[in-house]
């Protein structure tokens, strides 16, 4: 037969196959850097970020390094404060998400029968809709206020989220070890618990990578449609200021970078932790 | 001489371990070389060397293979078209998984084209007609006119093998072409491949595992262990002065035979199965199956591959809740559903389940995964309950440290292990084995099939032993039942039945097991 | 004083089509003009139709369908009469038509109605052909102001507005909701024909997309443009900047239900913490003129003398503290996007009275939330308003029984005032009658009107003909017929 | 055996279609407030508003409503709007032509761009790398991203080559106003194109790794031939369901790109209702939306199905 696995010794962790991928770092660092800025950027913020510093859409400067936006505030000051509701927000909306479909997609995949059936084609369904027609649909109905807004992205989640652990509760309820444990008489609680979780984790965390930066990517875009929660953020920076593009390019592409730098980061960490764990379980 | 092997040497990248070292091997015309060897040691790897093709990062370290006059591998080998028109044409290759080697969206007869386009050469549907026939394959058109998938896995093997042989290469490379196919299957690939190569004069490299077979077909037989051949000669001279250990296991493996321990009490019944019947979903696998156990009494339950046995192991376990019928624990009828037993039902019957890399959960450490069952079943504390996984481990013949290693670190057989420490922890009355030994190399099955009978000796279990290969059962069984397709053909005591079957396909496995040793 | 100054570019010479961009036509731009409420539906009025009376470029009125309009002894008899107009299906415009337009408003209860409570329908008469009587329920001496407004122009007595049939300089040449207006040039329009043959209306859904449609070369005139994209517009060779102070403001609604602005003292020290010559640099470029909380700068009865209020931080909180207020003052702001600056305005008004001693939580919804049932209930709101003369400002907005006074401020004093000035003919006697009600708004009134906003529009230089019209809303009062094109 | 396939295939769709639907329907019942006065405004009277409601079908039990809804879309009636007053259908005519021109031709590009390049790159190299580098990129921007950065290189930012803007002229089909449409849809083409060549690229090299194909490379089989004789036919199916999810990509991008550029389209009517709260426009182009891509996900779907070899039947 052919389950010829090969005896080796150097089964090795995680950490193993990361600490040799250059793409994973250089995710790690562009996130880690954006991060920094979004934590700390306030304390750094050379000025107010509503305070009028010049005129509006200044050329950058020595007092503002990155020019003035479109009310002559510091768009340097503003880039620093500007990621932490959306970091908090995109992180809240994938937690959310992640969770909701993380519970769903156990759930359905260890009862099986009817219910799950009918529940599993709902959420397939829901996926013939593009997501960011979901996200409105939802805002159309509730209105847009920054807790709907965090709310409907995590919602518009679910249903994948739910599919891909489904199919990996699947993969575990029909190993044997699945059955030996039924067979000593667990409960489906301890089922779940002792069977289920531990295995679909690495799953549930490539998903909960892939679903973060479905978020930002998703609250940027609702941002710069204008249905952002107001207060500073990238994805707004840029909608303000796309009109002075030929004045003072920084206000629009600053945030832009930075957006990218910090999506394109978190993509290529994701891809080396994916990289990682099927590098471990191929073993 | 048809391939010459010299001083080859093949390893992974520049620097990583040797697969195969410093080999030598001559092959001549109309010869069959068997190559024997347990899984890793180098067999594909060698077979592929034999067409001049090296493994996605494997590397020659050093030696050359010559096939049919050309250097296929060395210093001077040739490369770019002249490689490419001399694989297929005058060496072949056999892959092990047919299903997987033809082409899905090719019609046996452009299968035929293709190869023969690639070698700008005419093709006559005559030669095809003629390797059909020879292989035993209908030789009609109609039959060239399907797809792949519109046949048996064996009628794929042989259309593989009727392709091989087509531009009547001078050397013909087998890798496992019987693997997953049923023993009376494989003994017809086997004579096929020694009826070829006479007939075409081609030499033939027979790679296989299976050892019996080897010395069946093959004229010459090469053991590999390692990456290097321990033993080399005719069958027979191995068979009488095998000098590496190794080989020499192999052998033991093989030989063991003898019969299994007396029952207890075969009067008294364990478990009995009355007219069970299962299916998944709207296909019905098993037909009103019926089969009793004494207790301290051991029956095998044999039949092919799909032939339901898995399904009856786990509707017995209560994991396979889809039936009908009744399983009685003496004399109490069971819930279908494990979940339903009580506790006392459900430690009675343990199951050690046919593949060892799935059935321990890979992301707990094995002490604990036996542990469970003690803690579960015995209600015994957690730190009683480890203590007795400890002992149970040293009991089936692993160290008390591989308690705290996860499944991956283990091999095979000691993973097999830890699912029968697991099922044994229990203190089971009736223990339910799934072709556990189906999945690993012969010389670790053997050590696997000693343990199982003292085991069952010691503690006085029943047990239902899952099989396909008849030779295991009358080794283990005091009794033998017979399934095929889903129903019970026959049942008795095992020595009659090895003796005197009544149905045919009986008759054709027990053949076939004979022929095999 | 008949029409517009469109006579200098009639000759029929090849068709020239004028493109003009705006922010932004709607799906609810509607043909009837009565029921316009959008910048698509004041567009398609004032091309399609006439009013009786408009705003003319020195933001004074005059007649415009009708030739003149006179009062009696007193200001409750006017006399309409007609220019010589054609309906676009070739029938004349007639003094019937301009009794039926009236009767159809109160008959539908449609906006006009409700704009003008003096009016009584029975008693608007035609007397010829081209003479229309109107008796008024009171005295009003702001008459011919009050129909300025493009929901009131002049309709076909069988008006359909599925096929609207109008008298303006304009014929509707095809209609995208929300997309594109297209219009051909009425020739035989009686104040001249249109400087262009051709004119597109293109929407875009915001200021910096129609300001570089402009500089692309996609319209020859942004309407509507942000005054924070005006040097986008400059620097770019061909292009050039029209701009003119008008009497439209972006004011802030104080709701006088609500704590604190239940106190004229927050009110007045809220008046204090708005840095106005800051919003014009930094919001307007600028580009505006100083507001004084009180409305209509280019109403010949506005109050000149009151000082003009500067931003005074200290003041404020000094006006909080010895209230007793414990500073900061907490203040919810609500606002929406109801104009491209409003958000930024209200941004920069957070920050400026942060200085003076109010904490201010700015909350943004959208616009449909915004005039939603919640409306009218927010403590501080940002509305845009003008265009009105000061009687109609105070009828609309500021006294007892105005439909849109969101502030609901009231003040007996200034309502008395309000009525004695409404009938008051003689001119200085009523100046002196509103110097008074300006100077309760002032003092104690709920509204803070910053500045005064700038018509910033972008045009190709092959535009001709632009003017300001100071006391209209749009560009140009969206009079586009004044528009040519060279070359 | 095949058109049992088709047909219940045909009728998941159906299934789908009406689950998409109810989903859809039910954003209506979150809506806050009284339907009926958001359409007519708070002056309306009593009877104006029951006879709307009544119009509506808003007195009937929530199943009833669902049907009179559903009738009205399946008979061509989509509804009125609720912050103009217009019929959705008039409203949306020029859009959804507008929308649909840029939608194929980024389309009829991406297809072919897609698979060709999917081909270069699943043959490892420096192509390879360069591809997967741009794709990976692409891939993890938001859609207006890529939009405002065609915007800053070609539209006005560094170079004028193109208009910044597409203010589509209505009264002329979209694409006879090519200068207009080359931004959005190089922007579309660009959002959809990763996922096509990722696809493509993955697929091939799958089916480079089977064994079926490693056989044929130990028969004498020159790569070419493998790529285009062997792997390519059995990418067909498969690549045909990616093409399919192309289309939602597109569809998706739509709102995005239609935004940045002022596009005159679905997308940016759909924001313009989203911030409106119309709920009415919103659900016409969602479940348009929808059904345009179940269709097209059928499409790819019973491609797939035909060109799976293990259907075919010898005969
Ligand atoms: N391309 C490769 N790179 C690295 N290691 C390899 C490669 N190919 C094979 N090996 C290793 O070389 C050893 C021998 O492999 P090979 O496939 O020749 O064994 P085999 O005898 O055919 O085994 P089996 O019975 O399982 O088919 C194994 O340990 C395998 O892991
Ligand atoms: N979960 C399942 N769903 C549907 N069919 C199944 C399922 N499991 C097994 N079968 C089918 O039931 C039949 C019997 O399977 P079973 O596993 O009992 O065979 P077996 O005798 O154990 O074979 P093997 O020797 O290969 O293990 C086979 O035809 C198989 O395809
Ligand atoms: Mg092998
Ligand atoms: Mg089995
Ligand atoms: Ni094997």
């Amino acid at each position: 037969m052919s389950v010829h696995a090969q005896h080796s010794k150097t089964s090795g962790s995680v950490w193993h196959f990361l600490r040799r991928d250059p793409r994973f770092w250089a995710g790690a660092v562009a996130v880690a850097i954006v991060v920094v800025i979004a934590v700390a950027g306030p304390l750094l913020a050379p000025h107010d970020p509503a305070a009028f510093v010049g005129k509006l859409y200044l050329r950058p400067s020595a007092t503002s390094w990155l020019g003035t936006d479109v009310l002559g505030r510091d768009v340097l000051s503003r880039l620093l404060v500007g990621g932490r509701l959306f970091l908090i927000q995109g992180l809240t909306a994938a937690t959310l998400g992640v969770l909701a479909g993380v519970v769903l997609g156990i759930l359905l995949g260890v009862t099986r029968g009817t219910t799950a059936a009918v529940l599993l084609f709902c959420s397939d369904s829901v996926m013939v809709i593009p997501q960011i027609l979901l996200v409105l649909l939802i805002l159309a109905a509730f209105g847009s206020a920054p807790l709907t807004l965090t709310v409907a992205v995590a919602l518009a989640q679910v249903a994948y989220t739910a599919r891909v652990i489904f199919a990996a509760t699947g993969r575990v309820t029909t190993e044997d070890y699945y059955r030996a444990a039924r067979a000593v008489g667990m409960g489906t609680g301890s089922l779940v618990l002792r069977e289920v979780l531990p295995n679909v984790a690495p799953a549930v965390l490539v998903e909960y990578g892939v679903r973060l930066s479905i978020s930002f990517v998703a609250l940027a875009s609702l941002s710069y449609l204008g249905f952002g929660s107001g207060d500073v953020d990238w994805g707004a920076m840029i909608h303000e200021n796309q009109g002075g593009i030929a004045l003072q390019p920084w206000a629009v592409v600053a945030p832009v970078l930075v957006l990218a730098a910090f999506l394109l980061g978190m993509n290529l960490l994701r891809d080396g932790l994916a990289r990682a764990l099927a590098a471990r379980s191929a073993r | 001489m048809t391939a010459q092997v010299h001083g080859l040497s093949i390893g992974v990248g520049g620097g990583g371990p040797l697969i195969v070292a410093d080999l030598e091997l001559e092959l001549a015309a109309g010869e069959v070389v068997g190559v024997a060897g347990e899984t890793g040691s180098g067999k594909t790897t060698l077979g592929l060397a034999l067409l001049g093709h090296l493994g996605p990062g494997l590397q020659r370290r050093a030696g050359q293979v010559v096939s049919a006059g050309l250097e296929l591998l060395g210093p001077s080998a040739v490369s770019g078209t002249q490689l490419r028109s001399a694989r297929g044409r005058t060496i072949a290759y056999v892959p092990q998984d047919p299903a997987g080697a033809l082409a899905p969206h090719l019609r046996l007869e452009s299968a035929f084209a293709e190869l023969h386009r690639a070698h700008r050469m005419e093709f006559s549907p005559q030669r095809r007609a003629e390797l059909f026939e020879r292989v035993g394959l209908p030789s009609d058109d109609a039959f060239a006119r399907r797809y792949p998938h519109e046949l048996s896995g064996g009628q794929q093997q042989r259309v593989a093998i009727a392709l091989a042989f087509c531009l009547k290469p001078a050397l013909v490379v087998m890798d496992e072409p019987t693997t997953g196919l049923d023993v009376t299957t494989k003994l017809l690939i086997a004579d096929l491949a020694r009826e070829l190569a006479a007939a075409e004069q081609a030499a033939v490299v027979f790679i296989s595992h299976d050892l019996p077979l080897l010395f069946r077909v093959a004229q010459r037989l090469v053991v590999m262990h390692e990456g290097r051949v321990v033993e080399t000669g005719t069958p027979t001279a191995i068979l009488e002065h095998a000098e590496h250990p190794y080989t020499q296991r192999l052998l033991a493996a093989w030989r063991l035979g003898g019969s299994p321990a007396p029952a207890a009490d075969g009067t008294r019944q364990v478990l009995s199965v009355r007219g069970l019947s299962a299916g998944y979903g709207d296909v019905q696998i098993l037909h009103e199956v019926d089969l009793s156990l004494g207790v301290g009494e051991c029956l095998a339950v044999v039949g092919e591959s799909g032939s339901g046995k898995t399904t009856t192991a786990r509707a017995i376990s209560g994991l396979h809740a889809e039936h009908s019928g009744r399983i009685l624990l003496y004399g109490e009828p069971l819930a279908a559903e494990v979940g339903r037993r009580d506790r006392a039902q459900r430690r009675a019957i343990q199951y050690v389940f046919q593949n060892p890399w799935g059935s321990l959960n890979p992301r707990r450490r094995v002490g604990a995964s036996v542990a469970i069952t003690a803690q579960y079943l015995r209600g015994l504390s957690r730190a009683a309950a480890e203590e007795l996984a400890v002992q149970t481990l040293l009991d089936v013949g692993l160290r008390a440290d591989h308690a705290q290693a996860m499944p991956q670190h283990l091999s095979g057989g000691q993973r097999q292990r830890a699912a029968l420490a697991r099922a044994l922890a229990a203190g089971p009355e009736v223990l339910v084995c799934d072709e556990v030994t189906s999945s690993l190399d012969a010389s670790v099955q053997a050590d696997i099939v000693a343990l199982l009978k003292r085991v069952q000796a010691e503690r006085g279990l029943s047990m239902v032993f899952i099989t396909h290969d008849l030779a295991l059962a009358g080794e283990l069984a005091h009794r033998v039942a017979v399934l095929k397709d889903g129903r019970l053909l026959e049942t008795g005591p095992t020595a009659e039945v090895l003796a005197h079957p009544k149905d045919p396909y009986t008759a054709e496995l027990v053949r076939a097991a004979r022929l095999a040793s | 004083s008949a029409g517009p100054a469109a006579t200098e570019s009639s000759s029929p010479a090849a068709p020239t089509v004028l493109r003009v961009g705006v922010v932004s036509l709607s799906d609810a731009d509607a043909l009837d003009p009565a029921k316009a409420t959008t910048t698509g539906g004041y567009i398609l009025s004032r091309q399609l139709f006439d009013t009786l009376t408009e705003y003319g470029p020195d933001g004074a009125w005059k007649p415009q369908l009708a030739a003149s309009v006179t009062p009696g002894t007193t200001a409750d008899k006017w006399t309409v009469t007609l220019n010589a107009a054609k309906w676009s299906d070739g029938k004349p415009v007639t003094a019937a038509d301009v009794v039926a337009t009236v009767k159809r408003w109160f008959a539908k209860k449609l906006p006009p109605a409700g704009s003008l409570p003096f009016i009584d329908p029975a008693k608007v008469t035609a007397t010829d052909d081209k003479t229309v009587e109107f008796s008024l329920k009171y005295p009003t001496v702001t008459f011919p102001e009050a129909l300025t407004s493009p929901t009131m122009a002049i309709v076909p007595a069988d008006f359909d507005p599925a096929k609207p049939i109008g008298s303006g300089p304009f014929v509707l040449a095809s209609n995208d909701p929300g997309v594109q207006l297209a219009f051909t040039a009425n020739t035989g329009y009686f104040g001249g024909a249109p400087g262009a043959s051709e004119l597109e209306v293109k929407s875009f859904p915001d200021s910096a997309a129609a300001a570089s449609a402009l500089t692309a070369g996609q319209i020859d005139v942004d309407a509507s443009l942000d005054p924070s994209l005006v040097d986008t517009v400059k620097t770019a060779p061909g292009f050039q900047i029209f701009d003119y102070a008008t009497s439209g403001s972006l004011t802030w609604v104080m709701n006088t239900k609500k704590k604190p602005f239940d106190d004229p003292v927050v009110r007045q020290a809220l008046r204090l913490a708005v840095d106005r010559q800051q919003l014009i640099d930094q919001v307007y470029n600028g580009f505006g003129k100083l507001g004084n909380d009180v409305f209509n700068p280019f109403d010949p009865m506005y109050n000149s003398t009151l000082a003009q209020r500067t931003y005074d931080p200290e003041g404020a909180k000094k006006l909080l503290t010895d209230a007793g207020y414990t500073l900061p003052v907490k203040v919810e702001l609500v606002g929406t996007n109801n104009q491209p600056t409003s958000e930024r305005q209200n941004q920069a008004l957070v920050q400026q009275a942060k200085a003076a001693g109010f904490a201010i939580d700015y909350k943004f919804v959208d616009s449909a939330t915004f005039y939603g049932d919640a409306y009218g209930t927010y403590p501080l709101s940002l509305s845009y308003w003008g265009f009105l003369g000061i009687f109609d400002q105070a009828a609309f907005t500021i006294t007892k029984t105005a439909p849109y006074n969101s502030s609901h401020w009231t003040n007996a004093e200034f309502d008395k005032l309000y009525s004695q000035a409404i009938t008051t003919v003689d001119d200085t006697k009523r100046k002196e009658l509103v110097a008074g009600m300006q100077k309760i708004e002032y003092d104690s009134g709920a509204y803070i009107v910053p500045l005064f906003l700038s018509t910033v529009v972008g045009l190709s230089d092959k535009v001709t003909g632009a003017q300001a019209y100071p006391n209209s809303d749009g560009a140009f009062g969206y009079n586009f017929r004044i528009l040519g094109l060279k070359g | 055996m095949s058109t049992r396939l088709v047909i219940r295939r045909v009728l998941t769709g159906v299934a789908m279609l009406i689950t998409v639907s109810v989903l859809v329907f039910a954003a209506t019942q979150a809506l806050p407030g009284d339907i009926a006065r958001t359409i007519l405004g708070q002056n309306a009277t009593a009877e104006q508003l029951a006879r709307l409601r009544g119009e509506l079908g808003l007195d009937l039990p929530v199943w009833q409503q669902y049907l009179h809804w559903v009738g009205g879309l399946l008979s061509g009636d989509l509804g009125t709007s609720l912050a103009s007053g217009t019929p959705v259908a008039e409203l949306l005519r020029v859009r959804v032509l507008n929308s649909a021109t840029v939608v194929l031709i980024a389309l009829v590009i991406t297809l072919p761009l897609g698979l060709l390049l999917g081909l270069a790159a699943a043959r490892r190299g420096p192509l390879d790398v360069g591809i997967s580098a741009a794709v990976q990129t692409i891939l993890s921007l938001p859609e207006f991203v890529v939009g405002i950065v065609l915007v800053v290189l070609f539209g006005g930012g560094l170079l004028r080559w193109l208009p910044p803007t597409s203010p589509l002229d209505p009264r002329q089909l979209a694409w006879n106003q090519p200068r207009l449409l080359i931004l959005p849809i190089a922007t579309m083409v660009l959002i959809a194109l990763p996922h096509l060549v990722e696809a493509t690229k993955t697929l091939l090299r799958e089916e480079l790794a089977t064994d079926y194909v490693r056989w044929a490379r130990l028969s004498g089989l020159g790569d070419v031939r493998l790529l285009t004789g062997y792997a390519l036919p059995n990418v067909l199916g498969p690549v045909a369901q990616v093409a399919g999810v192309t289309v939602n990509y597109l569809l998706g991008g739509v709102v995005a790109v239609e935004s940045v550029f002022a596009f005159p389209g679905i997308g940016s009517e759909l924001v313009a209702a989203v911030g409106a709260r119309d709920i009415v426009v919103v659900q016409v182009i969602a479940i348009g939306i929808a059904t345009v891509l179940l269709i097209t996900f059928l499409i790819a779907d019973l491609i797939g199905l035909l060109t799976n070899p293990k259907l075919r039947r010898s005969r």
